[in-house]
């Protein structure tokens, strides 16, 4: 009720000179046309050079601590560059597992040892990562785990199998949870390992598609040095799972990208001829509309109050109190979104569609840099989402469950 | 940057759900939908005591000139708590109209009044608000046209499905002012009235998805609770996605009625699309997990549901404001 | 393969005759405005008026036998009776509980005595019946009925609740199951009672939009004598079950409503304005294709060879052998598409919806015969669909588990 | 009225699925993507001795001038296996353009020679169907306009998203006819190409419920089958009841292309949008079900994923037919 601590969407004057200097950064310096790739040679060295001239302008990890190559700005200002990351259209991050999955666990769980021998390599992609979760009979039911590590002089030795390994034929190290007891949850370990190890086998997975690049990782007692256990042995569920919403919500896909993605959609819908034909139009506006719900959430949670950890509506007779599951809200949010967003992409280049709008369409409705492929890529890519991370399924049982506090039925 | 409720909106909620709570809403309700509002004009004279009839008028007229994102949260309260009466139309719709129209005599006229709680207003907005509600109980009856603005005389009584809206035709009266200026601050009232009653689709939603949980937890059957079955708790963490995402862009939309930019329109238009969405699917799904005692008035859900059926077409349907989304996304501009 | 049988849609003569028969006496008798509420006394009185004329024209029940007062048709005419009987909007069926859950019954599982003393008055609706189905704490498990029914001299004595009890208030007798032993399903008995006997007190349900005629119904010691129990004593569920999905799939809800009811929803569109706004034509244009969907599915039922049973795919790695239980994936069917079509409509009248369209919209975008309550009070009604006869989630898992074929879960 | 298959319609169903099974159909298709098409040209050859090719051509030139119920009843059973290679175009499009056209030069050049398989034929209809598909394999690629037919020439490749169909842009080549009758006799093919494709699209659809059906009782999770979820149970429900009512739309359609009543394109859009769907929803529940391991090759989901994709949006878009429907019931008639 008080005017002077009013709503608002203003900058301050740190915030603004930020996100004018990573838009001129990126003006200046992103590719601009795509680069190869990720899962080629050529590609993976392109995307790598990529992350290193980032890092020297010191915006690979911007909200990261400086000591580690960040700049220790606040979420508010990460949600500005990636923003303005994907207005540029700036190159895939080819470290995204390590930056977003193994580097929030590092912050919580890592020793002062292992953040700094590996997160500045990290920053620069020296290191480039992979995860290591999900084994053929292990996919949705992460706690069905067979990969074993061993004790053995010193450390651990990995055997077994994982699948779905994004990133693994050409990155350095992956992480992943293993073995070490008997219990479902209380028997496993985070683990670090080196994928260029004695014993790691890496067989490249043959998809639709074609570009994602999983793998299958096989491990034939592969050497792990005990410095490179993240936590406690036998704690690997409860560290794995306490930084799976991490950064207060802040999730995995930025809102930047979708909002970024929603602007081309228009783009599209405006070149996709004819225009008094609304019925695409709603589907389109929604698009827009979710996007923007998604930024304006994004924002509340970045800006929200110290003291306050509650989403949402904090009254009310249902206490809807999320805390760390409602980043569950979040993904199954954005990633219905992403599926939805490149429908009508497809949608709106009708029968070019399947060749993702290249080259003869008439009505030049390919994307707007002439890179049709975006949004047939994108599609695949976005099919991803609603399963991987905790499929969408139980990702609203837990909503029902720990947000909405129904009651728990066996899994 | 600030997008979320100050520690003294958040009081300012809990001060009105006590005192909505303590006030048997349903009864009121039935009452006033019986013809009967004088338990509901306490109700109202009690609204006006926390100052929320007087949070759009100026200090000038007597009232708090607040924030738009105050008037969002006492909205989404009295949406929450289907509190009955002219609630966009005297709170948000009419203070906006008079300021915006900047005559002195009006303003004086009204807006003190309205302010104190003293009378309430309603008006109509033909074709987005094409009835009035409340007219008998509304010492001020307006009909705002593309360039005119009318009191309005209230004709034959028509029965909405939500039995609280007293909905009557209105026909045109005395004018009180015409012009482009006019067009303009119809299209300011029109956007704080859309944003009001946005915002009472979202308490009202969240109302129904709490009245759902409940029942879901404790109705049996096949020997066990129904929100122990997966498709029941599926459909309610839907629900709740939907309220989630739909809240933020209440307040953005309130951040764009306060600083005016180019934008504003298109902001209120999402937070309508999205919070009308968003509760017509708590609608649906608290009526499918409630199944046939939803039906039945002693479950207490129909003020709710009827609200809501209500109020999700009322000041600009979905397809025209998803229109004026897209007229503005095209229009350039990368906000 | 053949061109002699080859598929068409052809009525032959006999059919003909009866679709130009049923229209003309139709357009000649049914009430040009619609009866009062059927929940009103008056309404009562010119509903039960309505059906004594349809019988002595002997088109209440055309598909039943001569004997009970019908004409003995294949199912297709009763189909195209259903069409000519909406399409000419004549009044709803008063006795719809009779005729289509408790008459199959009879047929099926009735002793000659029943049929003949309870089916030509029901054709006549000189008894007109509610049904009692529901209890309080049995509503989708409606195994867990509690009214009892006890032994008595020549009979049996029903005490108890039942609610949900549509039509109750206004009719002559009722039918429910009643426990008669311990047993979930196997204790329950099938059993007809008169609404007007001692120790049946009827309280009508305030309900949403008020004109439905649900009621409790309130039992205490109420005779009824061994010739009112259907099928055998505590065999109750199985008879009631065996009809469920009566008539090979032919349902409760004939696809002659809502092929009328999609004309008059494009009707609805063409006055409601802008056309060059498609944004509510796809949503029409569903529908309609939906209506359409399920009259050639239920002409697919009713002219199917009568040595085969399966419906949909015949073949297949997955035996789509749905037999009875093909009936869910109609109730599904149905009732989704009656909240679409109205929700569409709603949509369609816009702010003029919450009043149902009627007075003063300057479109005149009300029903065509000025009636604009039919679409309000329509959505409220269809509500009910994915509810009443067995929730629609209770159907999604039966097709799951009887036609798909997918493992049992405890329920 | 007969709006269900026959004995001998499902035994010449039955038979071609034997065939196709026996076929080996996923290796063809692997071969046929790496541009080695004989072995795929060997099973087109065994559908000509079953008289697939031959069922739209008329007897006088050697065919079967079957019911198009045959041809859905064909169709289907190529979608259920994915056949690779000019389905609609060769076996439904072509034929039905050609006899329309009625020049019986034209007819005997070619049809005796699709009948018996001796060639098969593709074709662009622009914009519905803007690229040939497997023009290298085609000796009759043809191109119709608005009111022209020409031979195509075919251009350069282009990648679709279903790495069997090859396709490529298509020129001009020599006219073959033009006239108001070569529009109609366009219309009438494309009708009939867009039958066709509904056709394969309800049997991947198909397809893809059985597999999921399959694996979903099979892959365990938690303890137990992920079949037995209810979230699971209800996709796959509604997967199944959009397919079985999109069945009889498509026998709907056939008979309107039988007997030619003004509402025959009608009819086939209604098949067209049901089909596609329900083919979009199976595909997209497949994909879900599945999890990860639908997106690897060695799973087999890709043939039916990738065709779903690519021609739910060929041979008119959903949204083109939706307003062939529309147009044509605001235009009278009760049927």
């Amino acid at each position: 009720m008080t005017q002077a601590s009013a709503m608002n969407l203003d900058l301050d004057d740190e915030a603004r000179t930020f996100r004018a200097e990573v838009r001129s950064w990126l003006t200046a310096n992103a590719p601009t046309a795509p680069l190869p790739p990720m899962d080629t040679a050529d590609g993976d060295a392109a995307h790598r050079a990529w992350e290193r001239h980032l890092a020297q302008a010191r915006l690979s990890v911007v909200s990261w601590p400086t000591a580690y190559g960040g700049r220790n700005v606040p979420p508010l200002h990460w949600l500005i560059f990636e923003e303005e990351y994907h207005l540029a259209r700036a190159p895939a991050r080819i470290n995204q597992n390590g930056l977003f999955l193994l580097a929030p666990t590092l912050f919580t769980h890592g020793t002062a040892e292992q953040r700094t021998r590996l997160l500045p390599r990290m920053a620069r992609a020296d290191d480039v990562w992979a995860q290591a979760w999900s084994e053929p009979d292990a996919g949705s039911d992460l706690a069905a785990i067979r990969s074993r590590a061993v004790r053995t002089d010193g450390g651990w030795l990995l055997s077994g199998q994982k699948t779905w390994s994004s990133r693994a034929a050409h990155a350095d190290r992956a992480f992943g949870l293993f073995r070490t007891g008997a219990d479902r949850h209380q028997g496993l370990t985070y683990l670090m390992f080196d994928l260029h190890a004695d014993g790691v086998t890496v067989r490249p997975i043959r998809q639709l598609g074609g570009a994602t690049g999983f793998a299958e990782i096989f491990l034939d007692r592969v050497f792990v040095p005990d410095a490179d256990v993240l936590g406690e042995v036998d704690q690997g569920w409860a560290v794995a799972m306490s930084t799976a919403g991490h950064e207060r919500g802040l999730s995995l896909r930025s809102p930047g990208r979708f909002t970024a993605a929603a602007q081309r959609l228009v783009r599209l819908w405006l070149r996709s001829g004819d225009q008094a034909d609304r019925s695409l139009r709603d589907r389109v506006v929604d698009v827009w509309i979710a996007a923007q719900a998604y930024r304006m959430h994004s924002y509340g949670t970045a800006t929200r109050r110290a003291d306050d950890h509650t989403p949402g509506q904090q009254r009310g007779p249902v206490a809807l109190s999320g805390g760390g599951h409602a980043a569950s809200m979040t993904k199954v949010y954005w990633s219905e979104l992403d599926v939805a967003l490149h429908e009508v992409a497809l949608d709106l280049l009708g029968p070019y569609a399947e060749t993702g709008g290249r080259r003869t369409d008439p009505a030049g409705r390919a994307d707007d840099d002439g890179s049709g492929d975006a949004w047939l890529d994108g599609y695949l890519f976005s099919l991803a989402g609603p399963i991987y991370a905790g499929t969408n399924e139980i990702q609203r049982t837990v909503i029902a469950e720990r947000v909405l506090g129904l009651p728990r039925d066996r899994r | 940057m600030i997008l979320t409720l100050s520690t003294e909106q958040e009081q300012f909620a809990t001060v009105l759900h006590t005192m909505l709570t303590e006030a048997d809403i349903p009864t009121v309700a039935q009452r006033w939908a019986a013809d009967d509002p004088s338990p509901g004009q306490l109700v109202w004279r009690q609204l006006a005591d926390l100052g929320v009839t007087g949070l759009a008028v100026p200090t000038r007229w007597g009232g708090l000139a607040a924030h738009p994102a105050d008037i969002v949260v006492a909205c989404e309260e009295l949406g929450h708590h289907a509190l009955p009466g002219p609630v966009a139309e005297s709170i948000a719709a009419i203070p906006t109209l008079l300021t915006a129209l900047g005559d002195d005599a009006l303003c004086e006229t009204w807006l003190p009044r309205l302010a104190t709680g003293e009378l309430v207003g309603t008006l109509t907005v033909p074709p987005h608000v094409p009835y009035a509600t409340d007219a008998d109980v509304a010492a001020l009856v307006l009909r705002a046209g593309a360039q005119t603005l009318r009191l309005g005389v209230p004709g034959a009584r028509l029965r909405s499905v939500d039995d609280t809206r007293r909905l009557t035709e209105v026909i045109d009266g005395a004018l009180l002012a015409d012009g482009p200026a006019v067009g303009s601050a119809v299209a300011h009232a029109l956007d704080a009235g859309a944003l009001a009653c946005a915002a009472q689709l979202l308490g009202a939603g969240h109302a129904l998805l709490e009245a759902s949980v409940r029942y879901a937890g404790q109705r049996t059957q096949f020997g066990r609770p129904v929100g122990q079955f997966q498709a029941v708790k599926h459909m309610l963490a839907d629900v709740a996605i939907g309220l989630e995402f739909a809240r933020p862009l209440l307040f953005a939309a309130a951040v764009a009625l306060a600083d005016q930019p180019p934008t504003a329109a298109r902001d209120v238009s999402a937070a309508k699309v999205a919070c009308a969405d968003a509760a017509r699917r708590a609608a649906r799904t608290a009526l499918q997990v409630h199944g046939a005692i939803g039906y039945a008035r002693e479950s207490g859900l129909d003020s709710w549901l009827t609200r809501i059926w209500a109020l999700v077409r009322a000041w600009g349907t979905q397809s025209w404001h998803r229109g004026r989304i897209m007229a503005a996304v095209t229009d350039g501009g990368r906000t």
